[in-house]
């Protein structure tokens, strides 16, 4: 089950984060709390660390996408050998060019492709997210039944308000 | 290239060229140039794949004038061929710097970089006033609009040549092939010929002291040959 | 072509027969039966012989498949026939030894010319009007027979450009059967100065030849011999051997012209001569040759002739010449020390003095000794004579009453100052030709005749003598039209008038000529008669005695019109025929680069004085008439000549040519060459202003004409 | 000058390029049903009709007269024989329906002679005709078709070998 | 930084950025049809010229190559505005930048759309483009990467895909909010649009990352695709082009040209869409002062490239060169300087004349100036070549013209959509902006 709590008001930012403190303490994983809002928050890597492993996706995207196109172009090049204006049949120099914007292209397609998924994005079966409004900051923690009285707890303790349950009770 | 059968290549000797262009004719007549019509003449649309470029040197009365008779120079190592993206003009086995018509898709890069400007355009689809379409040498393609054109050293010709010997099973010697320019110079100014074979009249003149090429600094590797006024 | 692709030519049988078709698209068109005569792909080579100037250059002709749209009762069909694709020179003809001029090339365009004649016409509008409809052969023949009857036969007027040979041959005997004058020419292009320079000088019938390729250094003077004089292709090919063609000898070639023209152009020296001052630096060269000894053969000259050289006043010759003294001296030197010289006098453009020039160039081979020899003038073939040459073309226009028109367009070739062009208006016309040109608008009647590379002819070379070389053409495709041979159609008139004629074929013209175990159909398959040697001899040694040398006098106050006006016959119209030919009209001017119309040939300082710019327009006026065309600051003009190529305004021939720039001839005074009463074609004054307007643009190939750009420095 | 019928040939045979169609109908009505089996059964070579297929450029149709040269007198009086001495009669020819060609806009060079010195049997590209009656498109040829075999018998895969 | 406009609350923001996309004023149709009619006139003419054949153009030989390319290189010159602007900013992490990128970024796609078309408007066969990208076929045969045009296509497309995702990334979480007021089909597009984004932290993460990355990449890809276009040309022998100059010369040529046209863009919208609070003095004044840098920049690399022509004293570039300088081409030559340096180094450098009218009268003069330049480059040389005897003068016709003009007609149409779809600034940029301000 999911229980969301609702921050509202000026230091809203300053409540969530003792709220996920208290909520790390009693042990909830990272990936159990999520956090809502409609502008980016800052949160400390400390309270809740989100790893990416975005610019390594890109990386190997650019060289898997390097490789190919190196591949391809050698394989155009030979299969109908035509030698135009005596240069050689397959030049890194001639070609050097599409090498490098195809090897770029690999990087911004692995970067977006990355970032749907980090993001979770375009997902089947996501749990119901709250609806935040503009300043409002909501926390959901996913937990078993008999945690949610912690759960619970440490939220109001955070001063959340409106606190409630969904999904089903297990 | 050498390592194929043939390098053909040509040689005009200027002492003996006298301007008379029926090379320019000649190729009209052998390649179904297009016909131009003032309009397209007026805007530099009109199409010689040979012309005899004319210079004046001195000022009256100690004046020359230079006749230069200009055609594709089937460079070896030809500016026109890498920038073409769909492989229209490329470089065969003999040397030739080939046009495709049909692969063509009109980019003009090749006209821009060719350093001779012997390339030219169909703006349009060309017209023939019926019935001057009876004249068409069945031999060469009658191109469509859009695509690029230029000078083959006649590869119709070389091709027949080719086909005769073959059929009468016997090599090709110096003197077969004839250009429709080479052919119907009366000066004998033109030659043409088998570079690879060191005995063709070509390579003998392309070897005399007078051969000189065009625009040789750019190296682009003409293999045509300019024997310059022995004056 | 070379002489083994050479045996490919098939005898000429008829190969126009043609299979029909129905035309859908797809549908296939059947080969020709026997298969072997129009199969696609393949060429056939059948000899012929070039009609469009009349050197008489022997050409062979590629003939492949084509196909035509033709209506047989009320269907469509799909025809494929024999037509032309290339014509080539014939290898084993003298005169074009393989190679052809771009005119003659473009000669298969005159015959698939979309304004072509296609049958018989008779005129329907006003003369010159060009407003015909057609008739039948029948009608056309019988309108003709009329008129010839009903009139003086002394009033019959025959123009033809025929070359020597069977066409002029049988058009002669037409004319002496029917009791009228032998036929004239009004062509610029008939050379009859230089052909009655060589009667006078050496009683020579015929164009002198000159074997250039054996001379080591030559004169010429007013002869474009590689341009628009007499032969380009024969001159042409003479002129490669003579520059390259010996090993270690290069030909040296001196021209002494008015004008920078394609010889002046590939020659090793240009001599800027005055106008109509030909005769006096030939003079003048064959006094210094006299001075220095270098005569080698003076003692061949007449007495008479020596004596009037020596006494001329050698320096004001030189000076009246406007050449630099100096280097006519040095020319002079290296003529008469050179081994094989030669001197070539021509009248390219004709002067009120130009037959003094050639006699006086003949009288100095004479004194060099080289008449005869190898790289000297040689006697023509008796046979190469054209009959038409006649000075008086213009009298005898005038009084005539029936005019027969064979290719010649006199209305365009004859200055309007002449009054041909009104005289033509009250007499009765016939015309061959196949186009309607300027003077077929004048036409009554129009009976074409097939074009010359449909019908049959012999033609005797106008060079290449005193060996005999007679090019010969049997018909090898059929006519694409209602056509037919000029011999049928006076053979069907002569009968009508009930009088004894025989037409001439080329088999009968050339019988005579063939020596023994030579045969016609060997003739026919190699496409001419050529031998080695002296045909029958003719005299070497000089029949006259007479010398003299006279300023030249232009038509025009000097002080109204201050330029001298000079057209001239130019390598793609020659005498204007190849204006119809969108190929000539496309072929860039080897002057000016200028195509679909030609310019005025202005010298800078003229130029400058005028205000007038390349491209901008001029009027050139003369007494006579004006005309209004482009200029062209032409770098090498000589100051105060103003030059035009003759080819342009016609008022009517064709879709290419009619109504397109401007003719040159029509501002010419009628002057006439003093000896010999030819039209003096370089002998008018003109003035020139510019014009504010531009009507059209001057059209170049290569506007450029110097390698560095106007703005090409730091 | 530029009428909107050639214009739209123009399309039309860019579009035929584009999509390696042909000009040209594989399934034929024939004017005639000829039957290519029959008078192969009879030991007649192709070369005996179509004699430009081992010389020339073009195999060539046989014209009405050939066909006359043996039904003028043979089986005259069958429908189809009687269609052919009718076009005889009339002095046309028999308007055979092309099946084998190339686009127009591929501005091929075909020549016969040459593939047959090379001993390329006239099966290899027009199929059994053996056993075809009628004639109709068997093979497709496109130009990869032309390119593979030049690469099995290592022939020329040069461009101007065959566009021109 | 003081940019920060007095705003109310997030609610204030809201309701300002999302006013322009309301309803439309009868002056937007208005426009919006005037541009759609000359956009279609542009189509129009280039029916025109594929019915009849690309000789309907003016180019000719041995000017191969005129208004289309000319056209080309100028508008892949503007689609550097955004990017640049952006993602430099973006990495630098400028503050300022914030109301300014999206516009910026909204141009580079745009721009990049109609430039990318060109090079097939100028196709002789342009029904024929696809043979430019390698798929199987029977002909057995690929495009030839060796040729520069190659280059480009794989540039620009690369360039073409980055700039969208890079545009695309920052506007998901807006249409995420919008999804939420809008009724009716734009709902349902927001919602698709929107991929489903919640807002949780962990999509922000991701976001703030991806940015980041595509920031890096895109700013390499930008600088490449320019340089690719001007070797175009630096590849070819032909006389002035054949320098190896060109490749920054463009790049500095395609910013100079891109900021200029975002000047203008946003000096539209802030009159337009009454966003003064947003787009303040300040903006303009940075813009202004990168545009002079820019200018300068300019002025060196030309007269660098055109001192070296001349001092080299090359008799074939000197034709090039003098007809540039004083021939027929020199009048285009010294407006091109006239605008390109002389006014925005007047207008901008003097601090007093600098403001938002002049920075955009500036920037106006900088477009007319820099496609003055691409003219100057692409036609003279082609006109000189090397054989003097080949040497033509070009004059583009209607077609040309027209297909010109319709594509600033298609830019400006393109553009009202988009304001008329998606703020024209990020708004959540904009609220975590004003968070950290205060």
């Amino acid at each position: 089950m999911y229980l969301n709590g609702e921050f509202r008001f000026g230091d809203a930012r300053e409540r969530v984060l003792r709220a996920l403190q208290e909520l790390r303490e009693r042990g909830f994983a990272a990936r159990d709390v999520d956090v809502f809002s409609n502008e980016p928050l800052e949160i400390p890597r400390d309270v809740l660390e989100r790893r990416s492993h975005m610019s390594f996706a890109a990386v190997t995207g650019a060289v898997l996408f390097c490789v190919l196109i190196i591949g391809f172009v050698s394989f155009t090049q030979y299969s109908y050998p035509l030698i135009t204006g005596g240069m050689p049949l397959f030049s890194f120099w001639a070609t050097g060019v599409v090498f490098y914007e195809i090897t770029m292209l690999g990087a911004i397609l692995t970067t977006f492709c990355w970032f749907l998924k980090e993001a979770g994005l375009l997902r089947r079966g996501r749990p119901p997210a709250p609806d935040v409004e503009p300043g409002m900051i909501c926390i959901r923690v996913r937990c078993r039944i008999e945690q949610s009285v912690a759960a619970q707890k440490s939220l109001e303790a955070a001063g959340a308000t409106n606190i409630q349950s969904s999904g089903d009770a297990r | 290239m050498s390592n194929s059968e043939h390098r053909w290549g040509m040689a005009i000797d200027l002492d003996r060229c006298t301007g008379c262009q029926a090379c320019v004719t000649a190729c009209h007549a052998e390649n179904n140039l297009p016909l131009s019509d003032p309009e397209s003449a007026a805007k530099g649309r009109a199409v010689h794949w040979i012309r005899v470029d004319r210079y004046y040197e001195g000022e009256f009365p100690n004046i020359r004038v230079k006749h230069v008779p200009v055609l594709c120079q089937q460079c070896d190592e030809a500016p026109c061929e890498p920038v073409c993206p769909v492989y229209a003009t490329y470089h065969n086995e003999e040397g030739l710097n080939v046009q495709v018509y049909n692969r063509c898709v009109g980019t003009r890069y090749c006209g821009n970089n060719c350093p001779y400007s012997v390339r030219f355009f169909n703006w349009f689809d060309p017209v023939w006033p019926s019935p001057l379409e009876l004249q068409h040498n069945p031999d060469v393609s009658i191109r469509m609009g859009g695509v690029m054109e230029k000078c083959t050293f006649c590869i119709q010709r070389i091709k027949r040549s080719k086909d005769d010997a073959a059929a009468e099973s016997r090599p090709l010697k110096d003197g077969d092939v004839k250009p429709a320019c080479v052919q119907s110079c009366p000066a004998e100014a033109m030659v043409f010929g088998d570079l690879n074979d060191p005995g063709s009249k070509v390579s003998q003149l392309a070897e005399s002291g007078r051969a000189t090429r065009l625009l040789e600094e750019l190296g682009t590797k003409p293999k045509v040959f300019y024997l310059q006024k022995a004056t | 072509m070379d002489r083994r692709n050479f045996f490919k030519i098939v005898s000429t049988a008829s190969a126009g027969v043609a299979a029909t078709s129905c035309g859908k698209k797809e549908a296939l068109i059947p080969l020709l039966v026997p298969e072997h005569q129009i199969a696609p792909g393949e060429e056939q080579w059948h000899p012929s012989v070039c009609t469009e100037c009349s050197a008489g250059c022997g050409v062979i002709v590629r003939v492949m498949e084509g196909e035509r749209i033709v209506e047989r009762n009320g269907q469509k069909f799909r025809e494929r026939i024999a037509s032309i694709k290339k014509i080539e020179g014939n290898p084993l003809d003298p005169v074009s030894s393989g190679a052809l001029c771009a005119r003659g090339q473009a000669a298969v365009q005159s015959l698939y010319n979309p304004d072509r004649v296609r049958g018989p016409m008779h005129r329907t509008g006003d003369r010159g009007k060009a407003a015909f409809s057609s008739m039948s052969w029948d009608d056309g023949i019988a309108a003709i027979t009329k008129a010839i009857s009903a009139t003086d036969k002394s009033k019959v007027v025959f123009l033809t450009t025929a070359p020597a040979g069977s066409r002029l041959a049988g058009i002669q005997r037409f004319l002496q059967s029917i009791g009228a004058p032998a036929a004239y020419t009004s062509s610029l292009a008939d050379f009859s100065i230089e052909r009655q320079a060589a009667q006078a000088v050496f009683g020579w019938t015929g164009m002198p030849d000159y074997h250039v390729s054996q001379a080591r250094y030559v004169l010429g003077v007013g002869a474009d011999f590689l341009g628009g004089w007499v032969s380009p292709v024969y001159y042409g090919g003479q002129f490669g051997r003579f520059r390259q063609g010996r090993l270690g000898i290069r030909g040296k070639l001196v021209q002494a012209e008015s004008r920078m023209s394609l010889t002046a152009a590939s020659a090793d020296e240009w001599l800027p001569v005055r106008p109509g001052f030909e005769p006096h630096l030939l003079v003048a060269v064959g006094r210094l040759l006299l001075e220095e000894k270098l005569a080698r053969a003076a003692e061949q000259l007449p007495p008479g002739v020596t004596e009037s050289i020596l006494g001329a006043d050698l320096q004001q010759l030189i000076r009246s010449t406007g050449v630099d003294p100096n280097v006519l001296r040095r020319v002079a030197r290296e003529l008469g020390e050179s081994e094989a010289p030669l001197v070539i006098g021509g009248a390219s453009v004709i002067h009120s003095n130009s037959f003094q020039a050639i006699v006086a160039s003949h009288y100095l081979n004479i004194m060099l000794g080289n008449v005869g020899r190898r790289g000297g003038p040689q006697a023509p073939h008796p046979a190469s004579d054209v009959a038409a040459a006649n000075p008086n073309v213009v009298e005898a226009l005038k009084a005539a009453q029936v005019v027969f028109l064979d290719g010649e367009n006199p209305v365009y070739t004859l200055p309007p100052s002449s009054g041909v062009a009104a005289a033509l208006a009250s007499k009765t016309i016939i015309s061959f030709g196949s186009f309607i040109d300027d003077s077929a608008a004048y036409a009554d009647v129009i009976l074409p005749s097939h074009h010359p590379l449909e019908a049959e002819a012999a033609v005797v070379a106008m060079v290449g003598g005193p060996a005999t070389s007679v090019a010969v053409a049997t018909p090898f495709v059929r006519p694409l039209y209602d056509t037919r041979p000029l011999e049928q159609t006076l053979g069907d008139i002569a009968r009508k008038l009930n009088v004894a004629f025989e037409p001439v074929t080329a088999k009968s013209f050339v019988q005579p000529l063939l020596p023994n175990g030579e045969t016609w159909d060997n003739v026919a398959l190699r496409g001419g008669l050529w031998l080695e040697g002296e045909a029958n001899a003719q005299p070497l040694k000089p029949v006259s005695k007479n010398m003299q040398w006279s300023d030249p006098t232009f038509s025009g106050d000097a002080l109204q019109f201050p330029l001298q006006f000079q057209p001239y016959l130019s390598v793609q119209y020659h005498d204007g025929r190849g204006a119809n030919l969108p190929w000539m009209q496309e072929l860039p001017d080897p002057a000016s680069s200028a195509m679909w119309g030609l310019p005025v040939e202005i010298d800078p300082k003229t130029a400058t004085k005028l205000n007038v710019a390349t491209g901008d327009w001029v009027r050139v006026e003369s007494a006579n008439g004006k005309l209004d065309a482009p200029a062209y600051v032409h770098p090498a003009a000589l100051p105060g000549v103003v030059s035009m190529a003759i080819g342009e305004g016609h008022t009517h021939y064709g879709r290419y040519a009619s109504g397109r720039g401007a003719n040159p001839i029509s501002i010419l005074a009628p002057a006439q060459e003093t000896s010999t009463g030819v039209l003096a074609f370089g002998a008018t004054r003109v003035r020139v202003a510019r014009l504010e307007q531009r009507p059209s643009e001057l059209i170049q190939f290569s506007p450029q004409d110097r390698e560095q750009g106007p703005w090409g420095h730091r | 000058m530029f009428g909107w019928r050639r214009r739209s040939r123009v399309f039309v045979r860019d579009a035929a390029w584009l999509f390696m169609l042909f000009a040209v109908t594989s399934r034929a009505e024939q004017p005639i049903a000829f039957p290519h089996n029959k008078h192969m059964q009879l030991g007649m070579s192709c070369i005996d009709c179509h004699i430009g297929a081992d010389t020339r450029a073009s195999a060539g149709i046989p014209s009405v007269r050939k066909c006359m040269f043996c039904h003028s007198k043979l089986l005259t009086n069958r429908p189809e024989i009687k269609k052919v001495i009718d076009y005889s009669n009339k002095n046309l020819e028999i308007p055979w329906v092309r099946v084998y060609g190339f686009s127009p806009g591929a501005e091929v060079k075909f020549k016969h002679a040459p593939h047959f010195r090379a001993g390329i049997g006239c099966s290899t590209c027009h199929g059994d005709l053996t056993k075809a009656t009628v004639a109709e498109r068997v093979v497709t040829h496109t130009m990869g078709s032309c390119l593979t075999c030049h690469r099995q018998k290592h022939a020329t895969e040069d461009c101007a070998a065959c566009h021109y | 930084m003081a940019t920060l406009p007095a705003i109310s609350s997030d609610e204030g923001i809201r309701r300002d950025l999302w006013r322009p996309l309301a309803g439309a004023s009868s002056r937007y149709l208005i426009v919006l049809c005037v541009l759609s009619a000359v956009a279609l006139w542009g189509l129009v003419a280039w029916g025109y010229q594929l019915y009849r054949g690309i000789g309907v153009a003016g180019i000719r030989r041995p000017v191969f190559w005129g208004f289309y390319l000319v056209d080309f290189v100028f508008w892949i010159g503007i689609s550097h505005a955004g990017t640049l602007i952006s993602a430099i900013l973006r990495l630098t992490d400028a503050g300022w930048r914030k109301p300014v990128t999206r516009a910026a970024e909204a141009i580079t796609v745009f721009a990049l759309m109609i430039g990318g078309l060109f090079p097939i408007i100028h196709l002789g066969r342009a029904w024929l483009f696809f043979w430019l990208f390698p798929y199987p076929n029977s002909r057995l045969l690929w495009p030839n990467v060796r040729s520069p045009l190659m280059w480009d296509v794989t540039a620009i497309s690369t360039y073409l895909t980055g700039s969208t995702i890079y545009l695309f990334l920052p506007l998901i979480p807006d249409v995420a909010q919008l999804a939420k007021r809008a009724t009716g089909w734009r709902r349902r597009m927001y919602r698709m649009l929107s991929l489903g984004w919640t807002g949780s932290d962990r999509e922000w993460n991701a976001l703030e990352s991806a940015m980041k990355l595509m920031a890096g990449i895109i700013l390499a890809v930008a600088v490449s695709v320019h340089t690719v276009v001007a070797w175009d040309f630096s590849m070819a022998v032909a006389p002035m082009w054949h320098s190896s100059i060109f490749g920054p010369y463009f790049v500095v040529g395609a910013i100079f040209s891109g900021i200029a046209a975002l000047l203008i863009v946003m000096a539209l919208i802030r009159k337009t869409m009454h966003l003064e609070e947003y787009l303040t003095p300040h903006h303009f004044n940075n813009l202004a002062k990168l545009l002079l840098l820019m200018s300068l920049l300019w002025l060196y690399f030309t007269v660098a490239e055109n001192l070296t022509a001349w001092y080299g004293n090359e008799p074939k570039e000197m034709n090039v060169f003098g007809a540039r300088i004083r021939g027929n081409f020199g009048p285009y030559f010294w407006v091109m300087v006239l605008c390109n340096f002389v006014v925005p180094f007047v207008l901008l450098g003097i601090r007093k004349l600098r403001n938002i009218l002049t920075a955009t009268i500036a920037s106006i003069t900088v477009l007319i100036g820099m496609w003055l330049e691409r003219f100057l480059i692409v036609v003279p040389t082609l006109s000189y070549g090397r054989l003097a005897a080949t040497w033509g003068r070009y004059t583009p016709t209607w077609v040309e013209i027209s297909i010109t003009v319709a594509t600033f007609a298609s830019m400006g149409v393109l553009y009202l959509v988009f304001a008329k779809l998606f703020p024209i600034i990020a708004i959540w940029e904009f609220e975590t902006q004003s968070e950290h301000e205060d």
